[in-house]
């Protein structure tokens, strides 16, 4: 009975953990700028990945390695905001600017923008050429 | 018998292979490396070789990235608003010709390498032989290193060789600079 | 040149032994009455941007340590001046107290009507004076005081102690201590079996990071209250999962839904919470409640992304401010008003229909620089004075030092 | 290494099938990293599927009985968060990757 309910609950957290992150990949895919993206990428996906390690821990049983399940999540949850907090940082400051509604830029557009601001590579940094 | 998980696991290690090779921009294929590393680690974990795999997540990720990112620092990139390369007709030649070299030399390998039936594996008396013998063959006390650096010894000073060679190459790049700015 | 009294700016520098010395033979050098005049000069005051706590940092000495300061160095210039004592008068006084000196020019301006109001006409500088005022960018004190006429300014030759090595640990015990015995437990925990092999590997590799890190990860000693933080915090995670699990189910309708009704908008949001790990706390937090992404982190002033109005409504009515707020300063200070009701939140780009939207061509480089909507109209006397300058202004560095943390 | 495994290939077929499906999320979320358009785009998609295939290593763990795959996925989650930072960082400052 009990062993019924454990295998039910992870199935149903494995679900759960498939489907946040499928909200995640559409949201990657469908969302129109890099900010918009970032929502997706650090928060759905966050959730997702919770559920499923919670399914592996839940799996695994309590006691021998579980709790590295519970390590895992823990470092999750603090990095994927950070990095995703990181990115729309950089974005930012190579003056990105965060698309709107009424905002008709093309992905052309933004790639352009991006490269023109930025000096990540471009050979406009006259102090690094040899 | 190929699982549902292999077939994906190729066809993402494919595109990210293919796509690092195509794209143009040097930092989005630093990026796009990373993803194929993700996926061959993922191999070998799959593959329960989890030291193989522990190896590939720490080089692929970490340090593989941060080493081609100071090389890009010491290197001017031309600006270009192509995402793609472009076909190189003589290097797809060559290319394909490697591919029929490799495809037609491994068919033609004798079954036993890699396969269950190999000496290894179907004659114990092999790998016992290994295990009495290496002490007293090379004076080795782990039998491993005894077949690293007595049996393949050779073998092992080539993979050493190219190891400090590369190892000498990075410090030439990173160290540019410095030589130079004095 | 003959000085026979000298005005001496002090502000505790490494090399003030040295130049309240050469002050002294100077004067000395002078016959009859001779005086000097150190004052300490405070920089404006901070307490507006930072905990009280933090203050001490680098925003100056308070009036008692001033006070401590300029009698210190009182003493000294007693000691050197020898049988010539009675010759020699030693005024100190504080400025900057009750007026709010900003830049190297306020500085100048204030230093010289000091000179005027007490009839000195020298004013001899610490070659490594350091009032905190001002930065890199604005032009040094010198200068400022080159321009005016009434009064020379000479430099103690001091001479110039090598800086310390930033090898040198000035980390105390406990955090040493502390940081040992955390990345120690990590190591086991890791290794997930007690055996000797591991037990020596773990001290010594806790060792490393504990000596190597402990200036990087703490700013000041881990003490009990730090304990009843973490109590709350672990209260805190319960309801931070609740509002990701809540938010994320909206945020998934909108992402899944055929037209994709997102309306996503950059806001600033000026946050009642001091300090890196209390902003680096909300800014995660922020991020991780899904439809609000923190994009910079200045001071205590947020720059979020919103994706739908109601995440907008949701971060201006600060639940999650209040909860951090809780976790770091105890059950009182969740009293304080949210930030809607404060009037520190600002919409940084225009939304259409609802107020001005008509200044479209600013250049990309400007985010949110250059139209600033107020979100309430009625909340524009409230008092936000801030201006998108400081967005600049405001240390950069706090940020990075969260992130170094992070790594750690 | 035996684990304590509940048994049953029910579980071993829904955490192999779900790293599977894991897997073919990567590949559609690995169309954003050859897309584009700016960097960061590509490094956030990069991200996204280093957290997945952390999701995917704990699966197979699961589903292998194989626990020594977690420890990949602890060096694979602090990793991926270096990568992310060091090049949003290299991105802003040319050459402040570290």
């Amino acid at each position: 009975m009990i062993e019924t309910l454990r295998v039910g609950a992870i199935i149903v957290l494995v679900v759960l953990g498939l489907f946040f992150t499928f909200v995640s990949a559409t949201g990657v895919l469908r969302l129109p700028d890099v900010y918009s993206r970032a929502h997706t990428a650090s928060q759905a996906d966050t959730l997702g990945a919770g559920f499923a390690l919670a399914a592996v821990a839940l799996a695994l049983g309590f006691g021998t390695t579980s709790y590295k399940t519970v390590l895992l999540l823990f470092f999750i949850f603090i990095t994927n905001p950070t990095a995703a907090h990181a990115i729309s940082r950089a974005a930012d400051e190579q003056g990105i600017e965060p698309w709107t509604t009424d905002d008709d830029r093309t992905d052309r557009d933004l790639y352009e923008a991006s490269e023109v601001e930025t000096d990540g590579g471009v050979a406009t940094n006259g102090g690094e050429q040899p | 018998m190929i699982t549902p998980f292999e077939a994906v696991l190729f066809a993402f290690v494919l595109a990210t292979a293919i796509t690092t090779a195509l794209l143009r921009d040097v930092l989005s294929v630093i990026v796009v490396f990373a993803a194929y590393s993700l996926g061959m680690a993922l191999f070998y974990a799959f593959l329960l070789a989890p030291d193989v795999a522990m190896t590939e997540a720490a080089i692929g990720a970490g340090v593989t990235t941060l080493l081609l990112l100071l090389t890009l620092v010491q290197t001017v990139r031309e600006d270009d608003n192509r995402t793609f390369e472009q076909l190189n007709i003589p290097a797809l030649v060559v290319f394909g010709a490697l591919l029929v070299v490799l495809v037609a030399t491994l068919t033609e390998f004798p079954e036993a390498v890699g396969s269950a039936d190999a000496p290894a594996w179907s004659n114990p008396a092999v790998t016992q032989y290994y295990i009495e013998n290496a002490f007293a063959d090379t004076g080795v006390m782990n039998a491993v290193t005894a077949v690293l650096a007595g049996y393949r010894g050779f073998d092992t000073f080539g993979e050493a060789v190219v190891v400090f060679a590369a190892g000498v190459s990075i410090l030439i790049v990173l160290g540019r600079e410095v030589f130079t700015s004095e | 040149m003959s000085a026979n009294s000298l005005l001496v700016p002090v502000s505790g520098s490494s090399t003030e032994r040295q130049t309240v010395k050469y002050a002294v033979r100077r004067v000395l050098d002078g016959t009859g009455e001779v005086r000097i005049r150190f004052v300490y000069v405070h920089p404006p005051d901070r307490t507006q941007e930072t905990s009280p706590e933090e203050v001490v940092a680098d925003a100056g000495l308070s009036p008692e340590q001033a006070t401590r300061l300029l009698d210190r160095v009182a003493v000294w210039a007693r000691e050197d001046a020898g049988e010539d004592i009675s010759r020699l008068t030693v005024e100190t006084a504080q400025i900057g107290l009750t007026e709010y000196l900003f830049s190297p020019e306020d500085l100048a301006t204030r230093l010289v009507e000091e000179t005027e109001e007490h009839d000195i006409p020298h004013i001899l500088l610490d070659p490594e004076y350091n009032p905190g005022i001002g930065s890199p960018l604005l032009r040094p004190l010198e200068y400022e005081l080159t321009r005016f006429r009434e009064c020379t300014v000479e430099e103690a030759p001091a001479q110039l102690r090598t800086r310390r090595s930033p090898l040198v640990i000035r980390s105390t015990p406990v955090q040493v201590g502390s940081l040992f015995l955390v990345s120690f437990l990590f190591y086991q925990l890791l290794a997930g079996q007690l055996y000797w092999f591991d037990l020596v590997t773990g001290v010594i590799s806790a060792t490393i990071v504990a000596v190597g890190l402990s200036r990087v990860t703490f700013h000041r000693n881990p003490s009990l209250r730090s304990l009843s933080q973490i109590g709350r915090l672990i209260l805190y995670i319960p309801y931070l999962l609740v509002q990701i699990v809540k938010s994320n189910i909206l945020i998934a309708a909108v992402i899944l839904h055929p037209r994709l009704p997102i309306e996503p908008r950059l806001t600033r949001v000026r946050t009642t919470v001091w300090g890196g790990i209390p902003v680096m706390t909300l800014a995660n937090s922020i991020t991780l409640t899904p439809g609000t992404l923190s994009v910079r982190v200045d001071g205590r002033s947020l720059t979020v992304h919103t994706l739908v109005p109601s995440a907008r409504e949701d971060l201006f009515d600060g639940g999650l401010e209040r909860a951090v707020r809780y976790v770091f300063y105890g059950r009182e200070s969740m009293k304080i008003a949210s930030p809607r009701e404060r009037g520190d939140t600002k919409i940084l780009q225009p939304i259409p229909g609802k107020s001005d939207g008509s200044d479209e061509n600013e250049s990309p480089g400007e985010t949110g620089e250059a139209d600033e909507t107020e979100v309430s109209d009625d909340r524009e006397a409230s008092g936000d004075t801030e201006t998108s300058d400081d967005r600049e202004a405001s240390g950069d560095t706090e940020t990075s030092d969260e992130q170094g943390g992070e790594q750690t | 290494m035996p684990v304590a495994f509940i048994t049953g290939d029910l579980v071993t077929d829904v955490f192999l099938g779900a790293a599977a499906l894991f897997m073919l999320l990567a590949i559609a979320m690995f169309y954003r990293a050859i897309k584009g358009p700016t960097t960061q785009d590509r490094v956030l998609a990069v991200n996204v599927l280093g957290t997945n295939t952390v999701v995917i290593l704990a699966l197979l763990g699961a589903g292998l009985g194989e626990p020594s795959l977690l420890d990949i996925a602890l060096v694979y989650a602090l990793l991926n968060f270096l990568m992310a930072v060091a090049i949003s960082k290299f991105t802003v400052e040319r050459g402040g990757v570290l």
